[in-house]
């Protein structure tokens, strides 16, 4: 109903260029969301500096004398049981943390999109089947789906990519089948079906664009959340394996310490609080840019 | 309405059919073989090829997972192959556990989550509001297993108030259920807010205001009955949410529910225990899925309409 | 919903303050033992699981005292005295007052019972049929005479007969077909009352124990509670919560040595932790290159950072504390860490550094994913590059059975049995020698310590079973955790089998049947 | 006569983020006892805004009544506590909302929703409460049963009709009827005018009604104002301000109008569009549209000016002497 709405507002046109300054122009004036892009940014390149700068066997998973240090200026957020700084790993895996969760939600995104797009275009019996999937994806806890996958494939990035594309494709699945249903009957369709535009070329020229913002905003959220996700499969030790620094595994590392040395579980998951936080901030930014009528 | 819930199960059946077939699928992929479980390390060979007999490993898949149906159509689930224990019944007899963290991690987020999203609402763009929806977004943005270790760090290690895990009284429940609560209130707040701006800007509350109604019971009778539709919505569909919650917070408290349940099992390769539980999973959340929307039905007059009306 | 909510709430109020109270003599009336790990079976024969089998210490009784903590000294129990009155026919004399906690006497017929049952290879009745492999024959001689048959002698068999998959169960029980769970009766102290799955485990006090005279107890329920975390576990101790803490974290172990209230007790353990090798597949086919891995893993780091160094190397395969173990500095030939000479047993092994990448297979959990990273670092030094693959711990067993590991991270436990590291590890075609290993010289040597009746020739055996191991490297012994236990102060501990108290076991079998909590 | 409502330079603004929308700028207009006024104008000339006022109903924050009085029998609006407020709503002035389908409480009954109107001004038990609003139910045309009916279960103009019910069932002197039959098909719309019309006449109230259409004011209306960008522009009785038109905006109006009796004659529509309320024009606010604009209606803002009896308009042609517009040559 609001996309339909916005269509007949606004036309396609405004998913052009122009659509994309007027989102930015609004975008600037949310603080939040701009904390959030910087934040992201330094991130990226803290992340970046820190693979050059730091040797992964030495300085990451090397071990050192210096165990359970308190943080101090030498050792920024202290360091662990093996005596690695904490702070370098924090940084470093920041790029395990941001590569894992924008991949599967890329994955998620493509492949439900796709689906969704094929149960609203065709329906009836294809429909059926899709959203009945989609359903059991969502009727089981989305961790013990995660947990059964991993566990079942193995512990590796590939596999944890896997488990998370599968709780992340259901929610593009449904974006995108509400709204290849909302203009699937209109008459540009309904034009372009008869002067025999391909199916496929269909959906991604007309439909794709109409859906855009809300794939945009919910894709800022779904990363976000899929950090949290992540980490919470290597904190159940099914995720990513020591001695990679990913904060997950960094926190189910210091838990055993927490009495002890408390810093080992803070900061990692104050990294990955601030993160999530940084694109949530930036989700809600732009969905506020992106659709001013659901502002206030 | 009643037609409506039968109508609901009908189509429970072939969800769960799927369902437990991409789990019996999932779990047979798996590698390890269940006789090792079974048997204590040093058994030997004969043994072990006996018992792959005694349970039909060696049948084809689908006969064994017709085999599996068919028990549970006969009301067995099997039992665990690490304590020997009937799945049901352990399901049956742990789900209390998960039943009270997550109930009163709910009612602690609606109790915190509903007057400050109205509040929140009714305070829009002024500082609590923006400090409020600040602390949500924190809230939000934190995973709650590190909640619940920063909680334990606090509260049980610095302080000494509560006990850091395990289960017993009250005082047990406190760190896990505001664990599991916090970020659910975070959230509800966050809906409850949203629904209550959108609530605010309805023509029906001019009209309830032009009666001469007080600006309380404009809020509270006019614009929380409506409201409290879209946060129940929220609150169904965060189930999910408050069941991934108990299970990581079920782990990092020691607490002897579902979720850990469940991950315990995978981790033990405890295939009937997994497989069962999923299921069981299923069906809890389909029951709460679908009492969710009764309540909503009762909640709103044109959702009730309906269902009696289509059957 | 809110009624709902509140009833269970006080139901769950209710089960905690049930128990616990105290007594006026000045004892507590119960023991609450903080565990690690679940308990998971209520059968003796259908498991042989060290947490289980500290609860049948309660409720259940073999026909010998085996006293695990100490030298592994063997004391009458059920049977009063024993002998082998031939090669293959050991003779058990039972006592004739045992009577079960039911009040039914206990005869050579439940004894007969209980073997031939345990020696079935029905999965179904009994898991541990491999225990009595040698037996062919059990047979009752007179109400409280059992002669066991074997095919061959055997030094370690008596052992079998103090374990408790091994206890003895009633007869008569197993045929009452009201009766759905006979194995719960046994001749022991304390009867079997409640398991609260994922929670606890309680057994009270058999006011009719046979044997209360000689051997008495004191607490009225013991309760063991399932406290997976060990942070929890030492907090819950300190809380007052639990009396013991059995396996409290070492990282945190100054809290409770600070803690005036509590004792801390270390001693030798007897838990091996290796590094394993299949050495039916390349590249561990080759001896120098396990040579040059043994000589690279530092050992004593890892004890540094996984036990905070409460535990001791070892270069024998042979568990410490075992009969004829060698120590460090027993062994010829042990490979210790040393770097240089590592990097020179690789040279010779025809490897240059860099080229290998090995996988390491390893269980997920504690210890293994923190010994992981440092042998990854160590082997690292020498430049051979480790692959970690993670997986649960059935998996592992599965995967190493089947002989898919190039390298693994694995622990083994024994008993009073070294049989169960020589066979059961190495020997040809043993489903637990995961190392794949097949060396007429090993099976051989591990069939001479077995049967050799001459104890001076055996032992000699043993010790160059212990050498030949050393040389080859078909494993990389790394260290033996010591066992730390910590418990309220008032906690009356004994070390001997004579007096009321405790014993601990390097392994973990610990015999809480006689301990209480002093006020 | 002694006038029901009277309205004085009233002003009121809208903080936004994008700026301030000047919506009201300084209206005055009274409304005589059993008399009904007719409020003109396009979309966004500030009517409704006008109404909320009366009501105190401007949503503040962003709105902001900065100057002028509202006085209501006497009284004055904007000085009335909060208590006061919610006294006078409902029972000295009730207001009936442009659409029916979201100014009814979708998940209250109609029948709770008239008797809470009752309820909220009279000491009265609830069971007497729902009879009134059955009553008032019968009043407006729908039987009483179906007092327990949700909105949803009821046709567009039957909830208007429930509107109607609401906002008399207390007996207000003074009722504002905001567009109500804009939203309603169009023989609905004469029936509702009809009802309403009834009502005012039986009840014997004063009624401001709010409307884009001029063929509703010739029905209803005692005295007619036209709005443009939140001014009047010219106000007077019906007949003066139907058949002696004297404001150009006015006559554009009519113009845009199609003449039945005359079929074939050309629409006229006025050129252009509103001005944006935050960028008002300089001058006569209409200047930008009005056919008859010159220079110097680009500076100076024109002043309400009385015509003649109670004739009012605010043109600033009309300081020549000869200026006639074409639908009124005599200028009368």
């Amino acid at each position: 109903m609001k996309l339909f709405n916005k269509k007949k507002s606004d036309g396609t046109e405004m998913i052009g260029r122009s659509m994309g300054q007027e989102t930015w122009r609004r975008l600037k004036k949310n603080k939040g969301a701009m904390m959030g892009i910087a934040f992201l940014i330094l991130l990226f390149i803290g992340t970046a500096l820190a693979s050059i700068f730091y040797d992964y066997d030495k300085d990451i998973i090397g071990m050192t004398r210096d165990r359970f240090m308190a943080p101090s200026w030498q050792h920024l957020f202290g360091t662990d049981n093996m005596g690695r700084d904490i702070f370098a790993r924090v940084i470093y895996g920041a790029k395990y943390s941001l590569f894992i969760s924008f991949g599967s939600t890329l994955i998620g995104l493509i492949v439900g999109l796709f689906l969704g797009a094929a149960a609203g275009y065709y329906g009836g019996l294809v429909d059926n089947i899709i959203m009945r999937l989609t359903d059991i994806f969502y009727s089981i806890p989305y961790i013990m789906i995660a947990v059964v996958v991993v566990s079942i494939l193995g512990t590796s990035m590939s596999s944890l990519l896997f488990a998370m594309a599968l709780g992340t494709f259901c929610n593009f699945a449904r974006i995108g089948r509400a709204s290849v249903m909302t203009v699937r009957d209109m008459e540009f369709v309904e034009a372009g079906r008869a002067i025999g535009l391909p199916t496929w070329k269909i959906i991604l020229k007309h439909i794709l664009p109409n859906c855009l913002s809300a794939i945009i905003v919910q894709t800022t959220l779904k990363v976000g959340s899929n950090i949290i996700s992540a980490s919470s499969l290597s904190f159940l030790g099914v995720g990513i394996t020591p001695p990679t620094p990913e904060w997950g595994a960094m926190l189910s590392d210091g838990r055993s310490y927490i009495r002890s040395s408390g810093w080992m579980c803070l900061f990692p998951g104050l990294a990955i609080m601030l993160t999530v936080l940084a694109l949530n901030l930036l989700g809600d930014g732009l969905r506020d840019a992106m659709d001013p009528k659901l502002k206030r | 309405m009643f037609r409506y819930i039968l109508k609901r199960i009908i189509i429970l059946i072939p969800t769960l059919l799927a369902t437990s077939l991409l789990i019996f699928w999932a779990m047979d992929l798996a590698g390890g073989d269940p006789v090792d479980q079974i048997l204590p390390e040093n058994a030997t060979f004969e043994q072990k090829a006996a018992l792959r007999e005694e349970m039909g490993l060696n049948d084809p898949f689908f006969i064994r997972y017709f085999r599996y149906i068919g028990g549970i159509l006969k009301g067995d689930m099997g039992e665990s192959y690490i304590t020997h224990r009937d799945v049901f019944q352990t399901f049956m007899g742990r789900l209390h556990m998960t039943l009270l963290l997550g109930g009163s991690a709910l009612i602690f987020a609606c109790i915190i989550s509903i007057p400050l999203g109205i509040y929140t609402a009714l305070h829009q763009n002024t500082w609590k509001d923006t400090a409020a929806m600040i602390v949500a977004l924190f809230g939000v943005s934190m995973p709650n297993f590190w909640l619940g270790l920063m909680l334990i760090l606090l509260f049980s290690l610095k302080l000494g108030w509560l006990p850091s895990g395990g289960t017993g009284g009250f005082k047990y429940l406190i760190l896990p259920a505001v664990t599991v609560g916090l970020g659910l209130a975070a959230l509800l707040t966050r809906t409850t807010r949203s629904a209550m701006l959108d609530v605010l800007r309805q023509d029906y509350m001019t009209t309830a205001k032009a009666k001469g109604a007080s600006r309380n019971r404009v809020i509270y009778n006019h614009g929380l009955r409506n409201a409290i539709i879209p946060i129940i919505t929220a609150i169904g569909m965060q189930f999910s949410y408050v069941m991934t919650g108990s299970a990581l917070a079920e782990t990092v408290f020691g607490w002897p529910g579902i979720g850990r349940l469940v991950v315990d099992s995978i981790n033990k390769r405890d295939t009937p225990m997994v497989t069962g539980s999923i299921i069981l999973c299923c069906v809890l959340m389909a029951v709460i899925n679908l009492a969710v929307d009764i309540i909503y039905a009762f909640c709103d007059p044109r959702i009730k309409a309906q269902y009696s009306g289509k059957g | 919903m809110k009624k709902v909510f509140f009833a269970l709430l006080a139901v769950i109020m209710a089960a905690t303050f049930g128990f616990s109270g105290v007594l006026a003599e000045g004892i507590k009336d119960d023991l609450v033992i903080g565990v690690a790990q679940e308990i998971n079976e209520l059968n003796p024969m259908m498991q042989n699981d060290q947490i289980n089998n500290n609860c049948f210490a309660l409720t259940h009784e073999r026909l010998v005292f085996l006293d695990n903590g100490h030298g592994y000294e063997i004391y009458p129990e059920i049977a009063e005295s024993w002998e082998w009155t031939d090669e293959t026919h050991l003779v058990f004399h039972l006592n004739p007052n045992v009577k079960f906690n039911n009040g039914t006497p206990l005869t050579a017929d439940d004894v007969v019972f209980t073997l031939n049952r345990a020696r079935s290879d029905d999965p179904t009745l009994s898991k541990v049929s491999g225990q009595l492999g040698l037996v062919t024959d059990v047979s009752k001689i007179d109400d409280y005479t059992v002669q066991v048959t074997t095919s061959a002698y055997s030094n370690e068999l008596i052992y079998n007969f103090g374990s408790y998959p091994l206890a003895i169960q009633s007869k008569a029980a197993y045929e009452d077909a009201n009766n759905a769970e006979p194995w719960l009766v046994g001749s022991g102290p304390y009867i079997f009352k409640e398991w609260q799955e994922g929670q606890y485990v309680t057994f009270s006090m058999n006011e009719d124990y046979w044997n209360k005279e000689a051997r008495p107890s004191y607490a009225k329920e013991i309760t063991f509670k399932f406290l997976l975390e060990a942070s929890q576990r030492a907090i819950a101790l300190q809380n007052g919560e639990i009396d013991v803490c059995v396996d409290p974290p070492v990282t945190d172990l100054r809290f409770l040595e600070e803690d005036e209230n509590v004792v801390v007790h270390t001693q030798a353990g007897t838990r091996l932790f290796y590094l394993g090798f299949n050495v039916a597949k390349e590249p561990f086919t080759n001896q120098k290159l396990r040579q040059a891995v043994s000589a690279a893993v530092d050992k004593e780091t890892i004890i540094a950072i996984v036990l905070d160094d409460l535990g001791k190397w070892q270069t024998s395969v042979l568990n410490r504390g075992a009969w004829s173990f060698l120590d460090n500095d027993q062994i010829e030939g042990g490979y210790t860490y040393d770097v240089e000479r590592a990097k020179s047993l690789l040279e010779e092994s025809g490897y240059k550094p860099g080229e290998l990448t090995v996988e390491l297979f390893t269980p997920t959990d504690d210890p293994y994913k923190t010994i992981a990273p440092i042998i990854q670092a160590n082997l690292k030094e020498i430049g051979i590059n480790v692959d970690i693959k993670s997986m649960d711990q059935a998996t592992l067993k599965s995967e190493c059975a089947a002989g898919h590991q190039q390298m693994f991270l694995w622990r083994w436990n024994i008993g009073a049995r070294v049989d169960e590291t020589y066979r059961e590890l190495f020997y040809t075609g043993f489903p637990t020698n995961y190392a794949q290993l097949s060396d007429p010289v090993v099976d051989d040597l591990a069939d001479k310590v077995l049967t050799e009746m001459d104890q001076d020739k055996r032992l000699q055996y043993s010790y160059d079973y212990q050498n030949y191991m050393a040389e080859t490297v078909y494993q990389v012994p790394l260290y033996v955790p010591d066992l730390v236990i910590a418990y309220n102060k008032g906690l009356v501990v004994s070390d001997s089998y004579d007096d009321a108290g405790i014993l601990f076991a390097g392994g973990g079998n610990h015999f809480w049947a006689r301990a209480y909590v002093e006020l | 006569m002694e006038n029901v409502l009277e309205v004085k330079d009233l002003v009121v603004r809208f903080d936004t983020d994008d700026g301030i929308v000047r919506a009201i700028n300084g209206i005055s207009f009274s409304i005589g006892k059993e008399r009904t006024l007719g409020l003109v104008g396009e979309t966004g000339a500030g009517k409704t805004t006008t109404a909320l006022s009366i009501l105190n109903l401007v949503p503040d924050p962003p709105g902001v009544i900065s100057n002028g009085s509202i006085i209501l029998d006497g009284k004055e609006i904007l000085e009335m506590s909060e208590k006061e407020l919610e006294h006078m709503r409902g029972n000295d002035v009730a207001m009936i909302f442009q659409d029916p389908m979201t100014a009814l409480n979708p998940v209250m009954t109609v029948g709770d929703q008239i008797a809470e109107s009752v309820m909220l001004h009279e000491k009265i038990s609830k069971e007497d409460a729902m009879t009134r609003a059955k009553e008032m139910l019968e009043m407006v045309g729908i039987s009483g049963s179906r007092a327990t009916d949700y909105p949803h279960q009821l046709s567009g103009g039957m909830k208007q009709r429930v509107v109607i019910a609401i906002a008399l069932a207390c007996h207000p002197s003074l009722l504002i009827a905001d567009e109500p039959t804009t939203a309603l098909d169009v023989t609905i719309q004469a029936q509702v005018l009809a009802l309403i019309k009834e009502l005012i006449d039986k009840n014997q109230m004063s009624m401001l009604m709010i409307t884009h259409d001029l063929g509703v004011v010739a029905e209803v209306c005692d005295d007619v104002a036209v709005m443009y960008a939140g001014r009047i522009v010219e106000i007077g009785t019906a007949d003066e301000v139907f058949n002696h038109t004297l404001h150009p905006y006015t006559e554009g109006l009519f113009d845009s109008l199609p003449n039945l009796r005359q079929r074939g004659e050309d629409l006229v529509p006025i050129k252009g569009l509103m001005p944006d309320p935050m960028h008002l024009p300089e001058g006569c606010s209409f200047n930008p549209r009005c056919p008859y604009a010159t220079e110097e209606c680009q500076k100076k803002l024109p002043e309400l000016k009385l015509v003649n009896g109670t004739h009012y308009v605010a043109c600033g042609r009309y300081a020549e002497p000869q200026f006639r517009i074409r639908r009124n040559p005599d200028g009368k």
